[in-house]
């Protein structure tokens, strides 16, 4: 007997369970899948600290987020509509995400004795009997036993090599209950397992048992359908903030017609940049890891005057390691890309978690009158553009860009309607080669309009040079220890760094009108939660529009003058206050914070519920 | 090359301003190295020096040729980066004891396992000299300086002892006030190829004057100093009349005029890193204490092995241009099209 | 002595859940620290564990001891401060081959010249386990690893020969999956007076399984490992048939079958310099490619001399208490007093 | 014949030479003369960034300026009444800051055509003698030939060492123009040379010989008198900057009876404090040098957790590379001061001249959200108390300090009314040594009224624990992934620091009434040039007052009401605007900035005349 299927706009699915259950993998399945049907979509993938955290135990869940849609989609969801707790622990830790009478697909082996212990229930309750879950669906299936059951026939598996098909199973039966084609996934399957024909053909028939189980079950009456998103037309691939970091990059050394040179050392979430680079040698990609953040970025000095886009990539303690060489490469002048993607600190703090509590840092946080460009990127895609625009203030300015990302948009995922290369923008990079007519001598400091100094690199005949972090002249570069030298340096530097705003767009006001009762202002990766919520406060009538501020340092030149046309300014951040100093000390300007802290992105319920309190309760 | 050729030590030398203390080893250093630049046929524009910082690390700026002056202990990195991404350059590294052995003894290390072809000059003054005095890991036990008014407790490295423990290529031993030896050490330097670690004895006279008198001044350098010639015994003395003997693994000083021949003497052999091994220990190893033996200097050790960035750039020519699409890139590997 | 003297393996341990891959190399370090400790007679609160970063660095959490989970790489830093200033703790460090060779490379060398009397072991797993998989310092070349996808191109460092170099007093080697030796390397290591370097293969069975397989595993560890022993020729093989000699400095393997007698070996001195840098470079020395020898367990290298903290703590008694007014310090030399 | 004695009531000198020439010496032996003699005095160093810079050149130049007078002084004066100039180069370098109608004393010996060469004069041009230095009053004294005159019969001393008693002849003839007691220095000798009668007599014949020299020499006709000042009855020494701060910490230790451990890497100019602990080893002083900056603090941290009052001292680079050590001294909760002898900046910069530039970098530079307190010191004297006051609030309050001087305090002297030792203040530390009544576990994390956790040292039977730079549960200090656990330990660290408001004096104004037109708001070495400035714009009637600020962060509690009270605020700083960021942030007022970076002191003169026409031209 076929379900009846209902339509939905929109549906936000939990998939979570034990490390080594393959939700990653399913998770991903599925969103590919609904992307290539045609939904707008975004994802959040939540990791344990461990490598391995004890199975079964709630530290030991493993989760992933889909929010797909046929609307316009922003975030992952606050809530989810439906949560597959592959076992006692990752019911546990995702109950309180999910919607009041939403549904949970339990898988009942998950819920035994022993992980019911270690997922700390009390001795004797189990949440699927007791009628804890009353306000909710809940589908109790036995998927390890059914998976089994569908490779009786299956010969030359063991008993464990089987079970790790089990995932397999709830993705078919979710393709089913929202009525997806399966081919994008027995062609995943295909290609993965290609040569090892027992796996692959395990895999595709607990697949397919998952949606037959669905087809043929009478207990499931409700199917669903979400149908394609009204987006624009157009080529679209799913994008991961870090992969759009390293494409971009490829991007740039292409755009500005230089090598590209990465060295790095690992870090979460860092790391992946660096794996993403290393396989595409076939660009002339060069990564090198180093033993350290700060030989990395030392390598990565000395390959910017070697005459290559050079970046380095690290997080939190790394970052702050990398402090004092950032200094010499301000001194120096060369262009160089720092990319700090950031997670929870302070210290070591909480590595897998996303933060926006870096900027300070990344603005004051070095010895000396020592000013960046610092530039943030507000979602997966847009990583793409921000590392593009990096290389290019670097390059055409020659000066250390510190790129902000964090661990929410390097591991998020969103559709992405990307560009063509040959659509990208050019980056002018010009190596002086000699003299020009009626120079006498090579004047290393000497600046152009930009107040950029010129790139020459070794290996050129008759302009020799030496640089170095002691204060130098403000022509020959030479080191001068002479008292109004330092301060007309001191004064340039943050010039230089200052004009930029001359070079990059005026602040646009993303949605709401250009003047009004409240400035929702943000940067990074609040973006998706910000304009989700005030695009309903619109619709909802209030007076309220979003900013959201790609540059850091400098700031765009309009954005005083912007926010002196709302009665209130808001800045949800991330972080306890940071942007929010900024804000306040250039324009005077009595902006209040939303501040959370918890590792996980805002949410809209939270915040929409905050600003109608604060501002439109009375 | 042949441009080269007919370059002098002048065309290495700027007209700055010299910063070093009179009477400072370093002068002597940065003479022979341009005096040996245009013998090797080194190319100004093609060479860099890149330093850290130190009174030693102010070398590149004397040299009209590229250079770097970057930050404490960090000169072994940044010279990494440049070599691996610029193959075509000649890369000099200036350190100093404690540029290269204090704070920047991770780099050291790690660019001595690498094994990029850059040359690695350590000043080892066995003193901090630009921040005017205080013991650096080179120097000896119980010294007393502003920073060990009772003398300093610290145990030494041996630097080539270090350099062999981290698996270089090659290690070498001169000094500031034998210009001929240096030269020749240089030159050998320069034509390794992977990374060169020369430790050279400098003498700093204002902070730590006299530290290797005995191994330079006249009257005691025949008998104190060791040079060591591949393939040749290791011999010393005022006129040659000792040398050393391998006893088991225990160099032993006999004379040779005393019924010991040549055929006894250890005959050194760049190649053998058991016996380079025990060179560069004669003077520290505690099972040899008492005994005392002359301080070697010369090629300790050389051999040859791949570099870094010859297997760096060996893996990306291999695969460069192949499927270098920057729209496939883009694209990745699963995409749809909204109508 | 006499309270601890009761205590058992449970006593050092405590209630946290072990966060470690199931069947990680690193449960069975753990398990052999608690169980020799009470042996050694350590106190429970006498005792402090640190660590830097890395699944290994975990660690102290798991002791019911004092423990410090610092930052990348600064274990050793951290343990020289703590060890300086309280000699009365028994120090150990915990550490993994990216933690103190890579990052920590520089603070480890130093600590192994300054030799202060503590316990370093690192858990070398030739990965970086913690960050999910990049090659390490320690990994072979040509390691395929997600950031070296075609091959690591590194040349990795030999951590006894780095030790070494380092003029560590104490060198040594064991595996986790030998709990008796390993147990007895513990032993060792905490009785010797100084920094004991302990490097202990650690099976990463996740990231890098099966790494010291040969060594480990029954079919093929008798040929495979070399357990030296002070005063003992260096015998391996499934019935102790094979042997090693040196022929000159060249170590060479030797059938006891075959007309060579056990006279003829090579017998392990710990006290020996000279052998135990040949020992050490046994597997990786390039004058002995080809030959295959077996990779050496034990103490390779033990030799007492005097540690920084008593040196340090020497220099104070002497003249602690001595004119040690804080008021005449206050005051300095030269006052003058206004009416 | 007796030249006149004219009274003056304050009198600045510039000693000025070759860096071999012994300025240095000289200088100390005139400041301490007039220290003893009952001057107020102010002194500043200013040696060249070289070891020994090639002789004769301008950068080889090593100057002393001393300011004595019989008013209260609080600067080492903007401009000279005396320079004392041995050679062309030290004339060139300091005319500028020669008073108009001052005194030069040259030895002539030193303007010979090499020295003229290398001080880079036009050749043939001798400014002795090309009438360029009218508007002076200048004495020529072959300095050189008479010290060797008068040495003339001293057997046993080769020429170069008779040369080296050239500064003796120049102090003693200052000792004769002032009409100075030449005891002092004659002690100082006794006791410097006593054991190498020859180079003793020598020393003290050339002395002597230049007092004479001015006694008898008809050329000379002005003497000059110094009265005695009206300083505070009590007990005085001379104090360096450097000095202050380590007997400052040997006290702290001692108030709070704990050992002093200090480790440290050298670096200018923060090594003299660890050259001056390692001398204190007499009173249990433990000084460990390590391999770097990064090594010392974590050595400190080490030290911290094993109940040391443990420090580290750096500056410039170095602190940078503290950043990330410090956050897991924030994550431990343990007590860490953290000393930072500010220089030019940024990167290597300019070492041997001093910034206020790291003051951004002391209070936001470090990843994630990592709040320290940070408190500065405004004189050579105060960096005693300062030294202190930062022992008691990391050890009291359980968390790291850093402490902000600079190279101009650091080298810097004045006279210093030093304490009793039984007058300093106590500082409480308590151990816990087991658990208390009623207390069932131990919770490292668990805190006071001033949400300082307990220190517990290894070693203590029961308590044992572990920290780490993992976030960690809120009471048990177990490491905790936890979002709500994390939010909650960022704002208790927070407001862990900001309760220390409670704790330290509010802030006083310094001069000038409460209110009024225009407040200078100052902190650290720019006290003395500010407070001169605003007692002479007071006395000339004007309504300006002067605070200064010690406690950086957290502010003091009334410092926002304070600002409000003045039309305007001024805040100068030798920096490009720092804690001007800060205050505009928090109190929203509209602060100006007076900034000069050029590696040397604000002066009086600059700053009052920048106020006057700012604020008091029309
Ligand atoms: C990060 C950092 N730490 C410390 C210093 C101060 N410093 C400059 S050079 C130096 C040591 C110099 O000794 P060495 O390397 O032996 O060189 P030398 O001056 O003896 O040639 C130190 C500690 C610095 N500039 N930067
Ligand atoms: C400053 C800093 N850099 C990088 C990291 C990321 N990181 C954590 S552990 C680790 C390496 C782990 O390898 P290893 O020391 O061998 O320990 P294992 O996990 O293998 O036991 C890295 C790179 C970090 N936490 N801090
Ligand atoms: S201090 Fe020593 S090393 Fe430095 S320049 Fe002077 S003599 Fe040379
Ligand atoms: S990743 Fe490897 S080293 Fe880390 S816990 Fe797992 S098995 Fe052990
Ligand atoms: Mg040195
Ligand atoms: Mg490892």
């Amino acid at each position: 007997m076929s379900a009846t299927i209902e339509k939905l706009s929109e549906v936000v699915i939990k998939f979570a369970g034990d490390s080594g259950d393959g939700m990653q993998l399913t998770g991903g399945q599925f969103t590919n899948a609904a992307a290539l049907y045609g939904n707008d979509l975004a994802t959040f993938p939540d990791y344990p600290a461990e490598i391995r955290a004890p199975q079964g135990t709630i530290p030991g869940v493993s989760g992933f987020q889909l929010h797909f849609s046929s609307n316009e989609v922003f975030t992952p969801g606050d809530f989810c509509d439906v949560l597959v707790a592959m076992n006692a622990a990752a019911l546990k830790a995702n109950l309180k995400n999910l919607k009041k009478g939403g549904i949970i697909i339990a898988n009942t082996d998950g819920y035994d004795t022993k992980n019911l212990r270690l997922a700390n229930y009390p001795e004797g309750v189990n949440p699927l009997e007791d009628g804890s879950l009353d306000g909710y669906k809940v589908y109790k299936i036995d998927v390890t036993r059914l998976t089994r059951e569908s490779l009786a026939e299956v010969a030359g598996l063991g008993m464990k090599e089987k079970d790790r098909s089990k995932n397999m199973f709830v993705l078919g039966f979710l393709y089913w209950m929202y009525n997806r084609n399966m081919d994008f996934t027995v062609n995943f399957l295909n290609e993965k397992f290609g040569k090892k024909p027992d796996i692959l053909e395990a895999n595709l028939r607990v697949l397919k048992a998952g949606y037959n189980y669905g087809d043929t079950t009478e207990t499931f009456m409700n199917r669903y359908d979400v149908p394609k998103a009204k987006v624009g037309a157009g080529t679209y691939r799913s994008i991961m903030g870090n992969q759009a970091i390293a494409i971009g990059f490829v991007a740039a050394a292409q755009q500005a017609n230089l090598p590209l040179f990465l060295a790095s050392y690992p870090i979460t979430p860092a790391t992946d940049i660096l794996h993403d680079l290393s396989k595409y040698k076939n660009f002339g990609v060069e990564t090198m890891q180093c033993e350290d953040e700060i030989a990395s970025i030392c390598a990565s000095i000395g390959a910017s005057y070697g005459g290559n886009l050079a970046i380095t990539t690290s997080s939190g303690p790394g970052i702050a390691l990398k402090g004092e060489a950032m200094g010499l490469a301000v001194m120096m002048e060369l262009p160089l890309v720092v990319v700090n993607i950031q997670r929870g600190g302070p210290s070591t703090g909480l590595p897998t978690k996303t933060e926006q509590a870096d900027l300070l840092q990344a603005i004051y946080g070095r010895n000396g009158e020592c000013p960046m460009i610092v530039i943030s990127c507000s979602t997966p895609s847009d990583c793409f553009d921000v590392a593009i625009e990096a290389s290019r203030l670097s390059l055409e300015h020659m000066t250390p860009v510190m790129l902000l990302s964090d661990g929410y948009i390097a591991n998020g995922a969103e559709p992405w309607k990307f560009p063509k290369a040959a659509d990208l923008p050019k980056i002018n990079v010009k190596f002086k080669k000699a003299l020009e007519e009626g120079e006498e001598k090579y004047l290393p400091y000497k600046r152009n309009e930009k107040l950029a100094r010129a790139w020459v690199l070794p290996g050129t005949p008759d302009l020799q040079h030496r640089l170095g972090g002691l204060e130098k002249d403000f022509l020959t570069g030479a080191v001068s220890y002479d008292a109004e030298n330092h301060e007309r340096m001191v004064k340039v530097r943050q010039e230089k760094v200052d004009r930029v705003a001359d070079f990059i767009p005026e602040q646009k006001i993303e949605v709401g009108a250009e003047k009004g009762k409240v400035l929702v202002l943000g940067w990074g990766s609040t973006y998706g939660s910000i304009k989700s919520t005030v695009l309903e406060l619109i619709a909802e009538g209030h007076s309220v529009s979003h900013a959201h501020v790609r540059y850091m340092n400098p700031l765009p030149k309009n954005l005083g003058d912007l926010l002196k046309q709302f009665d209130h300014v808001l800045m949800p951040e991330i972080n306890n206050g940071q942007f929010i100093k900024i804000v306040r000390d250039k324009f005077l300007v009595d902006a209040k914070g939303y501040n959370k802290i918890q590792g996980t992105p805002i949410s809209k319920t939270e915040l929409k519920s905050f600003i109608i309190e604060n501002y439109f309760s009375k | 090359m042949s441009t080269a050729a007919v370059l002098t030590a002048k065309d290495f030398a700027n007209d700055l301003d010299i910063r070093w203390c009179p009477g400072c080893g370093d002068y002597s250093i940065l003479k022979q190295v341009q005096t040996v630049l245009p013998q090797l046929g080194a190319s100004i524009e093609n060479t860099v020096f890149v330093s850290g910082i130190g009174c030693s690390s102010r070398f590149p700026y004397y040299m009209n040729t590229y250079g770097l002056h970057t930050i404490h202990g960090r000169a072994t990195a940044v010279a990494s980066g440049l070599k691996a991404s610029r193959p075509d350059l000649d890369v000099w590294i200036i350190s100093g004891d404690g540029d290269s052995m204090s704070i920047g003894a991770g780099h050291t290390i790690h660019l001595l396992r690498r094994n990029l072809n850059v040359n690695m000059l350590v000043f080892n003054n066995q003193i901090y000299g630009l921040t005017k005095g205080q013991y650096s890991p080179t120097s000896e036990e119980n010294k007393i300086t502003k920073s060990s008014p009772m003398g300093s407790i610290d145990h030494p490295f041996n630097p080539a002892a270090l350099a062999l423990g981290a698996d270089a290529s090659f290690v070498a031993r001169s000094m500031d006030r034998d210009p001929k030896h240096l030269q020749e050490m240089l030159k050998r330097s320069y034509n390794h190829k992977g990374t060169s670690f020369l430790e050279i004895y400098q003498n700093c006279n204002i902070f730590n004057d006299g530290a290797f008198e005995i191994f330079t001044e006249k009257s005691s350098k025949k008998m104190q100093t060791l040079f060591v010639e591949q393939g040749k015994p290791l011999v010393f003395g005022e006129n040659n009349e000792f040398g050393i003997k391998l006893n088991g693994f225990t160099p032993t000083v006999v004379n040779l005029n005393e019924g010991h021949s040549m055929d006894d003497l250890w005959i050194h052999d760049e190649k053998d890193l058991s016996k380079a091994s025990i060179l560069v220990r004669m003077f520290d190893n505690p099972m040899l204490e008492g005994d005392h033996l002359p301080r070697p200097f010369g090629v300790f050790y050389q051999n040859e092995r791949p570099t870094y960035e010859s297997a760096f750039h060996t893996q990306i020519e291999s695969v460069k241009g192949k499927k270098a699409d920057l729209d496939a890139l883009i694209a990745g590997k699963e995409t749809w099209t909204v109508a």
